[in-house]
Parts: C-alpha cells; structure tokens; sequence
C-alpha cells in the first residue's frame, strides 16, 4: 500500500484531534452526571450548556433550541414520529421526497403502519424536487414536510429555502430538514432558511459517532421520543453523553472559524475529482447536480459501467483509498440504492456507482493519488467482467 | 459465519487465478442477472482419462461484489481436478467452508457459483449427447 | 477541602481507566464507519461486534443477542413501546411497579395516552411487589411485565426470578427487566432470571455516559424505536457509537473479572455507613431493605429528619464528599422523590432523603472520612431549621 | 437565567450570616410548607429614627433547597437597614439579581423570602396598631 487516502467523508469523519482535546477531561476526572447538584455535576452540565451555545451558535439558532440526542437517525426519528404523534388531532398527512436517508424513509414506513399518510414528492434526474409539486401536495391536514438540505449520496442541495416559503405560506404543517451532510461543509443557518426543525449529526463534521441534535423552533408542538428524567428541558431524557456533546460543541466551534475556508477547498478537490475521472475512463456518468453550486462540496457520484461497485470499493482498499458505493449505511445490503433509483437509474447502472466524498483533512495529494489509482482499478475490473465489452 | 471478509476471501478477490475464457470450451454458460448485481461466466474444459471425465480447467467472468469474484474463483479451484461426478456433489457449503466464513448476505454468491458449475456439466453432458 | 469522595456510584460512575485505554484508538485513528466494507470500515465492525460478545457474555446471553442504544432511557423506552406496537394486536395491557425509575413510568404515561392500559402494582414498606398481586394483575390482554432488578434509589432487589416464572407460567406476556444499577453491582444471568428483555446502561458499570443495551431474547416480537439504515440487525438503526460500544465491552469485561470482588467490598462499605449513620444521629431512618442480602450492594438509603436532601447534598459538597437526595435524574424538580412516597415516606420526610451508593473506586478511607464529615453537616443544618426541635 | 448555582449563592449558602432567632423580636413569621419541601420562620427588629422605622435585624432559620437557604439570608442582608417602606418595595427580582441569576426552578425561594419580608412588616404594622 502505497498512500491511505479516506475519501469517504459522506459516511462518516475522522475525529478532529482539537475535537479529541476538548472531549478527554470528560472521560478522565470531569465525568460527573450533569444532573447532579454537586461539584462534579455542576462541572458537567456547565460543559454540556457550553457546547449547547456553540451549536447553536453555528446554526444562528435564535428562535427556539438543540437538543442533543444519539445521532442524525434519532433526531430523524424524534422529528418524524415526535411532530407526529404531538399533532395527529390536527391532522396525519405528512410530505417527504424518495431521496431522503433510510431512517426518514423507513420512519415514514413505520408511520404508515400507525395511520399516517405520506406523500412522496417526485425528483429529477439530478434529485431537485419541484415547487410546484410541493404547492400542489400540500393539504389542510397536513402536519410536516421533511426535505432533506443535501443529499448524502450525490450531493443534491434540495431548495429548503424556497421550498419552506411555500410550506409556510399554504399552510400550518412544520418544516423538518435533515441537515447531516451539510453541517461542516457549506454554512448552515435556520433563520435563513426558515425551518422549524433541523437535524445534526455529529459524526459527519468531525466530532465522533452516537451524538447528535435537533433543533426545535419555539412553539413547535413535539412528543418526546425518549421518555424518563427530564433532561433536555423535559424534551429528550437520558443520562447526557457529556463527552460526546462537548466533542460536538468543540467541532460546532471549528466549523463557525473554518467552514468557509473548507468549503473552498473541497469545491476545489471535488472539481478535479470530477474532471479526472471523466477525462481519463470512458462510460462513465456523474450522478447529481452538474453544477457544482447547486451541489454539497466536496460530494461526487459516478456510474461506471461494467463493473459493480463493492468490488470498486474493495479493489481500491487495497491501494489505500476509502470511497464508498450507494449509501453507506445500506453496503452490506443487495438492494441497489433508492436515491440512484429515484433518479431513474437502471438498476444494473445503479449497481456501478461509487461515492467519493472528501472532507477537511484532505488534501491535493489525495486526489493525484486517487485519479493515478482509480483508472487502473476500474480497467482491472472490467476486464474481469462478462458485461464489458471494451 | 463471520460478519466480515475473511483474509482468504480478499485474496481470492485481489489475486483471482482464474479469470478470463478459454478458448476451446467444452461448456460456456452465464448465471446471474445484471439487475440483481451479480453475473458469472464460466468457461470449461474437459479432459477423460479411461472412462473418467476430469475437469481440467475453469475460467470465469464476473460481474459483482468481492465475494461474487471470490467465489467464482474458489469454484474454478475446487472443481478443477475433479471428475464430473465429484464435481456434481461439490455444494456451496464447502465454497463458504473454503473461504473461512461469509457474511449471511452474500451466501448467495457461493450459491450462484455452484449453480454456474452445475449449468456447465449440464451444458457438457448435453453436448456430449448430441455428438 | 481536605478530601474527596464520591460515594454517588447509583446516579453514575467514573469512567475506568482500563476503560478509557480501550476506547482511545477508535476516537484516534480507528474513526471508521462499521458500516463500509472497507479497511477502516471493518476495523470498526470488528471491535463493535468484540464488544457485542462481551457484553453478551456478561450477562450470560445464550438465546437471543444484546443490541446497542444510547444508554438505559433508550433500552426502556424501546422495550415498552417496541413491544407495545409490535403486540397491540394481542392486547393492550402493561404491568409495572410504581418505583420504576422515571424513563418507565413516563413511557407508560405515553402508552396510556396512545390506548394502553398499565397497572401498577403496589410495593410495601421496603420496595417489594407482591408477587400474588402480580399474579391476580395478569390478564388475557397483557403482553408485558416490566419490573426493575434493582431500585436506584433505595436498593430494593425485586424477586424478577420468581416474577418471571409466575408471568411465563400464567400467561403470554413478555417479561422485561430493567438492570441498570444491578449490573456492575451484582451478578445478573439472564438464562437464571429468564427474562425476555433485559436494559444495561454502559456508565452505571464505569463505561461512559450515552452508551446503552437492550437484550431481546430469539423470538421476541418487537418495533425498532430508531428506524433507519437498518443496523443493529435492523432493530436499532444510527451509525454505532464505536468509542463508547467498545468502552462498554472492555467495563463488561472487567466486571466479569471483579464483580465477585467489588461486590464483596460494596457490601462491606454499605454496611459500615449504615451502621455508622444509626450509631451517631438520632432520628434517621433507612428506607429500602434492612435486610442486606435483598438489597443493591453499596447503595444507602436515609432520611434525615429536620433537613432537607438538597442543602445536605451541597453541604457536603463543601466537604468534598458526593452523594444525592432523591433521584439524581429529577434531582433539580422539587417534588418528591415518587420511589419515597410509593414506599409511603411522608413528603416533609421524604424531602430530607440521602441516598450514598458505593462503587469501584471507593475506599475504607472514604467511609471513614464520610462519618466524620456527615453528623457534623446534618446538626448544622439542624440548627438553622425550624422544623428540628433538637 | 443560569442553570447552575452561582458562587455568590452557594457562599450564602455555606456560610449565612443572620441565622438564628432574635430574642425580643418585633415581628415573626412562618412561611412555606415542609410539605412543599420550604420553610422559612423570619424575626425581625425594628428601630425607630424621628418618624423612621428602620429594620435593624433580621434573622432566619430555614429547612430547604441551597437556594432557599442562600435566599432567606440575602433577604435578610438587603432588608437590614432600609426603613419599612423602603423595604415594602423589596422585589424578589432584586434578590434573584443580587445572587447573580438562579436556576428557573428556584426563582420560587426567593419569592418566598420575599413574602417572609411582607408577612413580618404586616405583623409588626398590626402590633403597632394594637398598641
Ligand atoms: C442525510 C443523512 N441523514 C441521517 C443520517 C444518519 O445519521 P447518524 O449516522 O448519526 O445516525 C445520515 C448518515 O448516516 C445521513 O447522511
Ligand atoms: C434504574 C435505572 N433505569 C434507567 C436509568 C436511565 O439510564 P441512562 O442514564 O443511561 O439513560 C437509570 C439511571 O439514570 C436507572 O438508575
């Protein structure tokens, strides 16, 4: 092995080490319960409402608040089934696209089952929805539309902005987005963007796995998820993960200084990364947004034809590069991905696609690298296959 | 059965011995369906000895995740030497035996490959009928 | 401050350095994603699935597996709406104790609203069910029994062997128990309990705090409550908290090494304060088991007549020693504690509640330096209260 | 608003300065309910300047959280030496502000505090009349 090059930011992020940092008193002498009166618990919560301002901070929360929670599919779940339950007297219709993660889509399964009703919106082939199907799909019992900010697998930046506009004005329903992918990645601000409820995740901005949040406007009527002590202002109980939510408040504090610089950086990789590939392997297809602006930084997509992704995937482990195929949550599944199929890709087509997603400790290197790799990896695999005809 | 890749699975992957197709096949079938992720084509080459039939070389395509090539090849390595009917006997249980272990998940691929040799034989003797 | 001792092990634990050791690889460089089939992807699956076995392991796991939540309110909450929604077919009947910790009994509030039906039953002077009321409480309709294994507050140790026969024996409901104080504490054998779902919570054992388990036994019908990417064999969806997963393994691991151990001096501890408290003030009363062997070993249970838990609490606080009143969950509410007044603690009475709980850490030293410090802070809270007529 | 205790409080807490009960009391009064978990009992002693009734002790004694603790002798300090009327005026946000913010569930002791205060100068104000 030559290099290790992890172009797999989608799915997950290394831990920042000034992230490390912050957290490790938190699992030496500082691991008191927040809930605690004394000095150990004191220590704690202080910590544990820090972070809470730097999240927030980093949103531009002003009206309403985080709440932390295990991760993007709590908050999803929370979001989804909270707003759900808290308003079904006023209605049980609820809107969402066919792109969304897994734990939306199989929430809104779950759902279904209890009585509810959801409509999926349509997307094109580069997974935009479309306003006006939007307007149109929005009834007086509608309680919630959930339309995620940028997909985690081609990079679509759905208009939450626009979209939200027209929510509030046709209706009462609330606005939920999932903002995985972008937090970290381009700037983020729900007073912009108008939404009632947001999910974070930490994992995907460098803090580490099992801590996330959601954000609640003010006023917004929600049922807990989780039930018990009353953390959270009443709202999600359970003993805080102290170490984990200030790891978050830590990366929530690295993104605020360095979202914008980042941000230009993986523009930049991840036009070469596009670029390369198109110019140096024939039948290839870029999955997502062609305009990149329209696109999450960073975030690229192809269906390569003639060879199946997770031998892509594994061939390229073993050269030292990590990029991923489909959803990563979903690899070690046979189903070809929901979102490539939402977008009218052939299920064979499907089957060829790699994600390769880069994050903040990347650097040019890694994408020579990668581009002087990639071509050679694919060739050795099509050779191999019964379905190329070179 | 283990959750993840064994190390001779990934070799069998990286280093596969018996890609490609050979010429002057006794029997050529493909198994498998783009759609469903996974496609194999195998190629055969019979050799007799007295009135035994040995299996004296399999090539293989493959169109699939790691075990699917894996598995193709740890087929070819199984069957060749083998006469047909020892090769008729050879199960999937013993590819996944082989290869240390398999995700449930992609048990499948053993299954396939298993097939793609049954399909050949069964090419082979229909052949050898008509003749 | 001449000294400090925590002695507040049931409202959470230290962290244990061995602990600590086991988890720094994966916040450092083994950030992967268990989820992706590559290197770092299955490095991580690795070590979640090591740590699975461990925990399994611990509590004696032979039919059916442990699945990984974000700490004990999760695994509860998950036990009774999970089984609650996957069974509502069969019936919509819940048992449970009124000393169920807080993350129960607001579940069961939530069940109700939704058309469950709970009853509660009656604990005496000590905490114990009766296990003929149990017996008379099951119906046609219920589909599960929820008794704790261990009391938080007062140590009670519930008869869940023998509740559980009676439960198999009469009826078709599931058994669950929640054994997040006695883990760590005491042995816990889910084969001897025979209990169909069993709720660990990773920093009552000196594990970090957000990290949790469920154990479901084969057969077990119940809803993920976190629908999503499907992880967790599909029970529990959320990109796995790897640090803390691996950091409960190692704590499962050592308490199979040390229990016996730590149980024996936990024991010896509970008993010196105890014995010590009753020898130097008058007018304190244990509340919980005065037999030890029925009770949670290291935990304590006092009320203090004349003074109030919380300034007790912080009083000693100045003398570096921790400890709680109440709940250490619902411990900045002023009602109280529901545990205290289900055992029939009048409020004024059960107002001036300590509960000090033993753990790992603690010494002979600490006990010593405990009964020094305590009559001391309780005759001079005495005297500033119009309530002690000394 | 802050979640915590601050150390003003908890320093108030540790080591108040007007516990006790005052002999020969103009005025005193118990408020709060053990039930409810608060009790405060106030003495008072007033002293009289030309036409001015000036406070010139208060002292307490508590059963109660920290906080109603800390807030029955900051009471106490605020009220020494104002006159009645100065001291009718007293509002338990000046209390919540002079322990440097409070946790929301704790603003009620200072409110109690504040209706010991009341209570003593109604009583003294009715002996008055009674004279
Ligand atoms: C768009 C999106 N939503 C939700 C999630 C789930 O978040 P988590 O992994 O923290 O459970 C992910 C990532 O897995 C994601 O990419
Ligand atoms: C008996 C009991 N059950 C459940 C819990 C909740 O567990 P966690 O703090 O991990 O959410 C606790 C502790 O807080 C507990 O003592």
């Amino acid at each position: 092995m030559n290099r290790y090059v992890y172009l797999d930011n989608n799915s997950t992020t290394p831990v920042d080490p000034r992230v490390l940092d912050a957290m490790l008193p938190f699992l030496k002498e500082k691991w008191g319960n927040p809930n605690n009166v004394h000095r150990k618990g004191r220590e704690a919560r202080e910590a544990v409402e820090d972070a809470r301002e730097k999240v927030e901070k980093m949103i531009n929360c002003k009206d309403g608040g985080v709440y932390f929670t295990s991760g993007g599919t709590e908050s999803n779940n929370w979001a989804l089934k909270g707003v759900a339950f808290a308003n079904k007297d006023k209605g049980k219709h609820i809107i969402a696209t066919p792109i969304e993660h897994k734990c939306i889509l199989n929430t809104c399964k779950w759902l279904e089952k209890q009585g509810f009703d959801i409509t999926y919106l349509k997307v094109d082939k580069e997974g935009f929805i479309n306003l006006e199907e939007l307007e149109n799909a929005l009834r007086k019992d509608t309680i919630l539309v959930s339309i995620m900010l940028a997909n985690n697998e081609i990079g679509t930046l759905e208009p939450v902005k626009e979209a939200c506009q027209i929510v509030k004005e046709k209706s009462d329903a609330y606005f939920h987005t999932d903002a995985c992918q972008a937090i970290g990645k381009t700037e983020v601000d729900v007073e912009e963007l108008g939404v009632d409820l947001m999910t974070i995740s930490g994992h995907k901005f460098y803090a580490p796995k099992g801590i996330g949040a959601l954000y609640i406007r003010n006023g917004v009527k929600i049922d807990p998820l989780l039930h018990g002590g009353g953390q959270e202002k009443g709202r999600r109980s359970g003993t805080e993960n102290v170490a984990g939510i200030v790891g978050m408040g830590k990366a929530a504090e690295l993104v605020m200084e360095e979202v914008s610089k980042d941000k230009e950086k993986l523009r930049r990789l991840q036009k070469r990364i596009i670029e390369g590939i198109t110019s140096r392997l024939e039948k290839v297809y870029l999955n997502g947004p062609s305009d990149l602006n329209k696109r999450l930084p960073g975030n690229v997509n192809f269906s390569i034809e003639g060879v199946e992704g997770e031998s892509t995937v594994m061939m390229l482990d073993e050269y030292g590069i990590e990029v991923s195929t489909g959803s990563a949550c979903s690899s070690t599944k046979l189903v070809p991905s929901h979102v490539l199929i939402a977008i009218g890709l052939r299920p064979e087509i499907a089957h060829g696609s790699i994600r390769i997603s880069a994050g903040r400790f990347n650097t040019d290197e890694d994408v020579d690298y990668f581009l002087e790799v990639f071509p050679e990896v694919v060739n050795k695999l099509r050779e191999i296959s019964p379905l190329w005809k070179g | 059965m283990s959750d993840v890749y064994t190390e001779k699975l990934i070799e069998h992957f990286r280093n596969p011995r018996n890609t490609g197709e050979i010429e002057d096949a006794d029997a050529k079938v493909t198994v498998g369906n783009p759609v469903c992720g996974d496609v194999m084509s195998f190629t055969m080459k019979v050799r007799k000895e007295g009135d035994k039939e040995i299996i004296e070389d399999i090539k293989f395509k493959t169109f699939g995740c790691a075990a699917a090539i894996a598995s193709s090849d740890i087929l070819a390595e199984l069957a060749k030497g083998k006469t047909i009917e020892e090769a008729k006997k050879l199960s999937y249980e013993s590819l996944v035996k082989e290869l240390g272990g398999l995700p449930p998940v992609k048990v499948h691929c053993t299954k396939m490959a298993v097939e793609g040799l049954q399909k050949l034989i069964e090419e082979y003797e229909k052949k050898k009928k008509q003749q």
